[in-house]
């Protein structure tokens, strides 16, 4: 295969497109193996691609018959792909039953007006992690959490009650939804900014009491950071994603739990992380789509679901699994528990138009302090700068009113 | 003066000292983390591990694929391949262009070796997309050639500029010499200006090797076929989304080099000064 | 085995004319030195010849064949460089062989080719070297070599022996001499050195600023100059000049020229001839002037310095008609400040015109000559 | 003759002209992007543009701030700014530190341009942390001072290698005579070094400047500030993650890389070969 | 102003000894030449005074001065390079003044000083140009300028007129010596040159591999060759060696020694002092060797090459003692194959030890000298 494309496909296979590693990889490389070990499977290759690079390769390749036949990418650019063309809609295979299997909600992260993108495989979102020998009872309030990370925390001495990356929207976005606020709103068809509101001022003035100059999170920290910080114990909570648990893993003299987020005293709503759905996609150029599907729904399946649960402690989307868990393992409970207040991450191009200038509104506010509302202001007029250059395509033709189940 | 002279020696000494560390430094801290057990980088600039582990190297080494082929071998072949390639197709299409823009006059002369600056300098990831397209019409996507072709035209453009520099200081004489003793422009370029040019050509086939060994972006988005990846690219999956295998990936950075410092290795002898001395008196 | 010639050619690079005319013809198996002053154009004659720069116009003939569009290695001759351009990166063995592995030789042909030059040479003991292992004297004999080797029907030498002590030059002199005995061929010459040119030329090609002065054998040169260039440059010490007056007869009955100066009168006889009554130049060697006791009869002057050169002691005069030199035995007695008579012999003499240079002897028709310029001095 | 040369002159041109081109298409794509309405890579290889518009240039060009700041100009300042002290500081750093690596003899001298290389070679991902790490303990994060360190550590071994080589080749009697007149070591270095290494100091300052000119991932993760950001990183902005507008990238890569070509315009005069020519026989 | 001092000076690169032991004075004001073969280490021993080597062991004394230590620009001293060494990337004005800008000589004495020099050497037109821009002659007086705008108290000049055509060498050379009377100060010249070492040198000091042959004016060392090198070396074309048997008195009753060869007997009377009954080598300067007609008495020998050089003529003679050369009149009759007979005058000739190569004229006193080995030839 000196030259000659497209070489790496042969005509009676599936090839599947990843960036798993470590655990997660050698998971899905067993269930791959049995799959293809039964009896009248197409046999299934995998290709691993990294992280950063999957979305752009994906583009590249399925226009030019060079992609694969599936693959596993969170949800959250599901919006782009469709626009493109470049998912199967696979709603057509999905009966009732099937449907009924996965936890309330995960399928709606793969629909897209109207239809049904892909299935899901696991979900990720944020929680409370704390250190058991500084805080014995997680804080259930934004006052309880307040006080008692005032009272760990010494910034002379580098100790911290709570750590996380304020000035990041991920991590902000727990108290924005908790206050009340959003950041899209829906338009017709489609979906609008919704930047500047007094939920919003209010979600990013508790963030600089959190994390501004006499707050309890340090400031400007990166992901890195934060796991020393908490690995290290000078920091007594954290919130970060269950990602979190492998940086943590091998701490000898660290004992954590994990619980969810507190409730925001003012509203009394709970701080809702964004939920992002991991699931299996088909390219629209997939040649067995038949086979791709049969082989969806095999790693989709309660038993493929329970063990990556148990090999790569990969949260479960399958309702029976997700039950089992809250029974056996408190860390992961916690994460499941939290699902349930955390508002699923829309997949509209949108999204990633508001993103880098709230981001910006949250580091001017937090680290710099600026008024939260001009911070606002600021990001709301960049957005509305960059949308009247440029009308997102798909933005404008749909057609179909039922995309509005994903709730900003 | 044997004092001052001390003094400034030693002042030279601690002044390249620093820097050289300065420059290091970063991968200092690199190495520590390829045997610091765990996946996270600490943040201390102390760069000598406090727990040593060869945890990292072996789980980058002893890797198998799903089909349980013995990975970092085959990947390390791949690489060899490529780069070596590259390196090949790369070195003698600078050297005959460099040596044409040494030595012959001709419209466009300035401007060309212009261009391949310019060249060097747009954003690789605006190249991607029209790359992947020429690739894709020339039927080279997924293939060595295509990589081999499109890291070749990535390097020339610097060495052509090197080699230029080195062709220009070869004594005019000695081609003559060759051309009176009934060499070709070919032969001469051949039997004379080659090696002559033997550090320029170790320095260019340096560079041309590292360009391809290390790259990531264009070969994971080439090719689609994990039998023909190369170390970097599948360096670069131990990187997610919110989490990596930092330890893995220090130490898997670092047996990458190993292979390029070998190279350094054998052809460093060729890097000497002096190769055109007592060819013509002066 | 090939005549070397010239034919109306000009060479300019860009604007500037090196060449304007010229017209030459190297006899087949002829030893032609070229000399002339820096930049003359010497270098790039010989680079003409080898087809390493191409003629602005005229043609070049090797034997009979019209060259100006042959490429080097098609033009049977062989070039020693002023720089020697070895191969640095070859050895001595490797450096003979290069030109005769390009030829596809059998190997055979080219060891025995290779043993039988570095035995004349003298370079047996060096064949493994490189030349940055090489004294200056052993990298000329294998320039030499790479040159003979090739057995080419010309040879071209620029300037070889430079840059070599004397004793060192002297021996090559002499290897250089046996070499064209031996092969016997064409060999064009390019030096600055007078011994050089006279010992071993067997004929003098003499320029100035593209144009050839004067061709003819060493002595010719030497004895007869054809004009003031030649005069000057032709010999050390240089020539000393003396601008005269010219005038037909003299009261003694002589039916040739007579010369004045201020201090000087000389009956010429007839050898010279030329306009009477206008200015000219007399050109006398230092070693043709005769330095006699001040009771003599002759240009009187003082000596103002005295160089020793072991066998013989250069003298610088300082007389009414300018400052001579003088070239006499190491026994003359003449002594700084002493007071002495000058003497020149008629016959020794030479008599140029003032404006052309050219020089007056009789023996030169300068009828059918074309007007060239020639300058008084380089 | 003629005629052969003809031939060979015309051969030498149509192979220098596909390679030039081969070089610069990926280029002609980019440039018919920036001039062709609407957002998307059109997969065809004609570079020439079927319908033509410059609106991807005005809006790269006319972008304001929410304070009505005229975005384009304050970028091309930071960008200015950060690439000049770049090119000053790399310069400055590297030609000395070739200079003695050129003339002194020390333990380590080899071994340490050996390193240099060897620096060049890590994948960039896995310096950014130990970099970040550094520039958070020295406190330059989010300062024009720590970008302007890393890019010029980045810089500094390309430019080191290359001045060596030009530093080899200048005649030691001209440092001689100098020491005789009476220059110190630092006289002679700026006296006679640098002024006859103009020509690979120009090479090297366009090195570093474009090296710190083009780079945007550093850039991004050191600087907080948008008042601070560079052009590249804002020209990133427009592609990446959050959407691909591809025309007003291609504008605005080709808006970049005009500074660049001007500099180059402006030190081309002094890339001439010869300088030293004259001032020793020979 | 200063004299040069080398004390037990002895030089290494690596493990090559390149100086082994120099003790040599240079006295003040002087102009002494170094002349040797390539290689022998004048460069080095130049290099030494200007400091830009550094001796291994012994000392370096300029004035009362150790210098040693003293960096290169605190020597006072001024060096020409043989290579020029101008900078390129200067013009000549600018070549000139950098020395006395270094110095931060005040501008107005800058000015007048390089107006000062230029004028001297002639290069009041050329102050705006770059080296590159000038002829070989003209970068010479540049390079020359460059020492004496400084008015060091010590010039060295290595090589300078090496690669200079005939003419323009004898112009600076006259040039070089006005230089020397006008300005006084040290010299110490490097050479290859015979004619400049014998017309420049106050004094000459021959050297061989690092070690000083002889040490005189230049006739001194032209007449009375202290040993074979010395002898070999100075001269051109070289003094004949002939190996002989020396045996005390004769039948003639001379007190003095007698040398015999093959065809040749020669009474030396007492001018030479040594062991009879051993080997010698008998050394006649070519000038010397006075060619008679095959009816005088003398050692036979034939005319084998006759080279005519203007004033005068080479002959390579064959006789039964080798080849011999001569050098007589240019109107001398002998022809090529002539038979002639060679006369040698006692008084004129050398005499050497085989082994040691000493001469043994009785004006050398050898007693405490100490046994350096003195090669037969360079
Ligand atoms: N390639 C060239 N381009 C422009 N001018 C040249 C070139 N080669 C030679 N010249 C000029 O032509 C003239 C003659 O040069 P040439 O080398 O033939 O002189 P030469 O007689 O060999 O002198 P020298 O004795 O110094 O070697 C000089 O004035 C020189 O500057
Ligand atoms: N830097 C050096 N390193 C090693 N050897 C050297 C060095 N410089 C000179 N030599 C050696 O020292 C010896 C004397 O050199 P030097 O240059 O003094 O000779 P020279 O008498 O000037 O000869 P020439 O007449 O050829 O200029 C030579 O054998 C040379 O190879
Ligand atoms: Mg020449
Ligand atoms: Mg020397």
């Amino acid at each position: 295969q000196f030259t000659g494309a497209g070489s790496a496909r042969s005509d009676s296979e599936l090839v599947l497109w990843h960036s798993y590693f470590g655990l997660e990889q050698k998971a899905l490389e067993k269930l791959v193996r049995e799959y293809n070990a039964l009896p009248g499977s197409m046999h299934v290759r995998l290709l691993q691609v990294s992280f950063d690079n999957l979305p752009q390769k994906i583009t590249n390749a399925i226009p030019r018959g060079q992609g694969p036949d599936l693959f596993i990418f969170a949800h959250d650019r599901l919006g782009d792909w469709t626009g493109k063309r470049l998912i199967e809609p696979v709603g057509f295979w999905v009966d009732p039953s099937m449907a009924r299997r996965f936890l309330s909600g995960t399928l709606d992260a793969f629909t897209a007006k109207g239809a049904l993108y892909g299935l899901p495989l696991t979900y990720k979102s944020v929680a409370l992690f704390y250190n058991k020998d500084l805080v014995p009872r997680p804080p259930r309030t934004t006052d309880e959490l307040l006080a008692m990370g005032h009272r760990l925390t010494d910034r002379g001495k580098g100790r911290y009650g709570l750590v996380y990356q304020a000035t990041n929207v991920y991590f902000h976005a727990p108290w924005l939804y908790g206050f009340g606020g959003r950041m899209l709103r829906r338009k017709g068809c489609g979906y609008a900014p919704d930047i500047v509101s007094n939920q919003a001022i209010t979600a990013l003035k508790f963030a600089r009491r959190l994390a501004g100059p006499h707050g309890i999170v340090p400031p400007e920290v990166t992901g890195q950071l934060v796991t020393t910080l908490f690995r290290s114990g000078r920091a007594a909570m954290a919130i970060s994603g269950p990602w979190f648990l492998s940086g943590l893993a091998g701490a000898r003299h660290l004992h954590y739990g994990v619980a969810v987020l507190p409730i925001v005293s003012e509203t009394g709503k709970p701080a809702a992380p964004l939920l992002s759905v991991e699931g299996i996609f088909m390219s629209s150029r997939c040649r067995h789509k038949q086979a791709a599907f049969v082989f969806m729904k095999y790693l989709t399946s309660r038993r493929s679901s329970a063990f990556r649960l148990s090999m790569a402690r990969q949260l479960p989307v399958d309702r029976d699994v997700a039950r089992r868990v809250v029974k056996r393992d408190p860390v992961l409970a916690a994460f499941v528990q939290q699902r349930k207040t955390a508002r699923l991450t829309p997949s509209t191009p949108m999204m990633r138009v508001v993103w880098r200038p709230y981001s910006k509104a949250l580091a001017a506010a937090i680290a710099r302090g600026k008024s939260p509302r001009k911070a606002l202001e600021e990001a709301r007029w960049e957005v509305g700068r960059f949308l009247g250059s440029c009308l997102l395509a798909h933005e404008k033709g749909c057609q179909n009113r039922s995309a509005a189940r994903t709730q900003p | 003066m044997m004092k001052r002279k001390l003094a400034t020696r030693l002042l030279t000494h601690l002044f390249l000292m620093t820097f050289t560390l300065a420059t290091l430094f970063p991968v200092l801290l690199v190495i520590r983390k390829s045997l610091t057990p765990g996946d996270s980088f600490r943040l201390s600039l102390n760069p000598i591990p406090t727990e040593v582990t060869s945890q990292h190297y072996k789980k980058v080494v002893t890797a198998r694929d799903f089909d349980g082929h013995w990975l970092f071998g085959r990947q390390v072949l791949n690489s060899l391949v490529v780069a070596g390639l590259t390196t090949i197709f790369g070195v003698f299409l600078a050297a005959t262009a460099a040596y044409a823009f040494s030595r012959f006059r001709f419209p466009g002369q300035k401007s060309g070796m212009a261009m391949f600056l310019v060249v060097q300098m747009f954003p690789g990831t605006l190249l991607l997309i029209p790359l992947y397209v020429i690739l894709d019409k020339l039927g080279l996507l997924n293939s060595v050639a295509g990589l081999v072709l499109v890291y070749s035209t990535t390097a020339i453009p610097f060495c052509v500029w090197m080699l230029k520099g080195y062709f220009d200081t070869i004594p005019k004489e000695l081609e003559e010499a060759a051309r009176i003793d009934g060499a070709s422009r070919m032969g001469l370029f051949w039997h004379v200006v080659l090696p002559l040019s033997r550090p320029a050509i170790a320095v260019t086939a340096l560079f041309s090797f590292m360009t391809a060994w290390n790259e990531y972006i264009l070969a994971e988005t080439f090719l689609n076929d994990e039998a023909a990846y190369t170390l970097p690219v599948v360096l670069q999956h131990f990187v997610g989304d919110k989490s990596a295998q930092w330890g893995a990936f220090a130490a898997g950075a670092i047996l990458v080099s190993i292979p390029v410092m070998a190279l350094f290795y054998v052809l460093q002898r060729h890097l000497v000064s002096g190769l055109t001395a007592g060819g013509v008196k002066g | 085995m090939a005549e070397v010639r010239f034919v109306h050619v000009t060479k300019r690079f860009g604007d500037n004319t090196v060449i304007p005319e010229l017209n030459l013809t190297v006899p087949d198996k002829e030893f032609v030195v070229l000399v002339g002053p820096s930049g003359c154009g010497k270098t790039t004659t010989l680079r003409l010849i080898a087809g390493l720069e191409l003629v602005s116009s005229g043609d070049v003939l090797i034997g009979e064949r019209k060259v100006n569009d042959v490429a080097p290695k098609d033009r049977d001759i062989a070039m020693v460089f002023q720089s020697y351009a070895l191969y640095p990166h070859m050895t001595v063995w490797d450096n003979l062989a290069f030109g005769l592995k390009l030829r596809r030789l059998p190997r055979d042909e080219i060891r025995k080719r290779v043993e039988d030059v570095s035995e004349i040479l003298g370079l047996d003991d060096l064949l493994g070297r490189r030349p940055k292992e090489l004294s200056g004297g052993q990298r000329q004999r294998v320039a030499m070599g790479r040159a003979i080797v090739r057995r080419p029907s010309v040879f071209l030498f620029d300037e070889p022996l430079s840059n070599l002590d004397a004793k060192l030059r002297g021996e090559m002199r002499r290897e250089i001499a046996k070499l064209h005995r031996k092969l016997s061929t064409t060999i064009v010459y390019v030096t600055h050195d007078q011994v050089e040119a006279m010992t071993l030329a067997d004929r003098v090609v003499a320029m100035d600023r593209g144009r050839v002065q004067q061709v003819g054998a060493p002595l010719d040169l030497y004895k007869r100059p054809k004009n003031l260039f030649v005069a000057g440059f032709i010999g050390t010490p240089q020539m000393n000049f003396i601008d005269v007056e010219v005038s037909k007869g003299s009261a003694s009955g002589s039916s040739g020229l007579v010369v004045h100066a201020d201090g000087l009168d000389l009956d010429l006889g007839d050898r010279f001839d030329g306009p009477t009554g206008r200015r000219a130049v007399l050109g006398v060697r230092p070693s043709d002037v005769i330095v006699s006791g001040p009771e003599a009869s002759g240009l009187a002057a003082e000596v103002e310095v005295r160089e020793p050169m072991g066998a013989e002691v250069f003298l610088t005069l300082d007389s009414s008609c300018g400052a001579l030199q003088a070239r006499v035995d190491t026994h003359h007695g003449a002594r700084v400040a002493d007071r002495v008579r000058l003497v020149m012999s008629a016959d020794k003499v030479h008599l140029f015109d003032v404006e052309s240079g050219r020089s007056l002897d009789r023996a030169y028709d300068w009828k059918d000559a074309a007007p060239t310029e020639v300058g008084k001095e380089s």
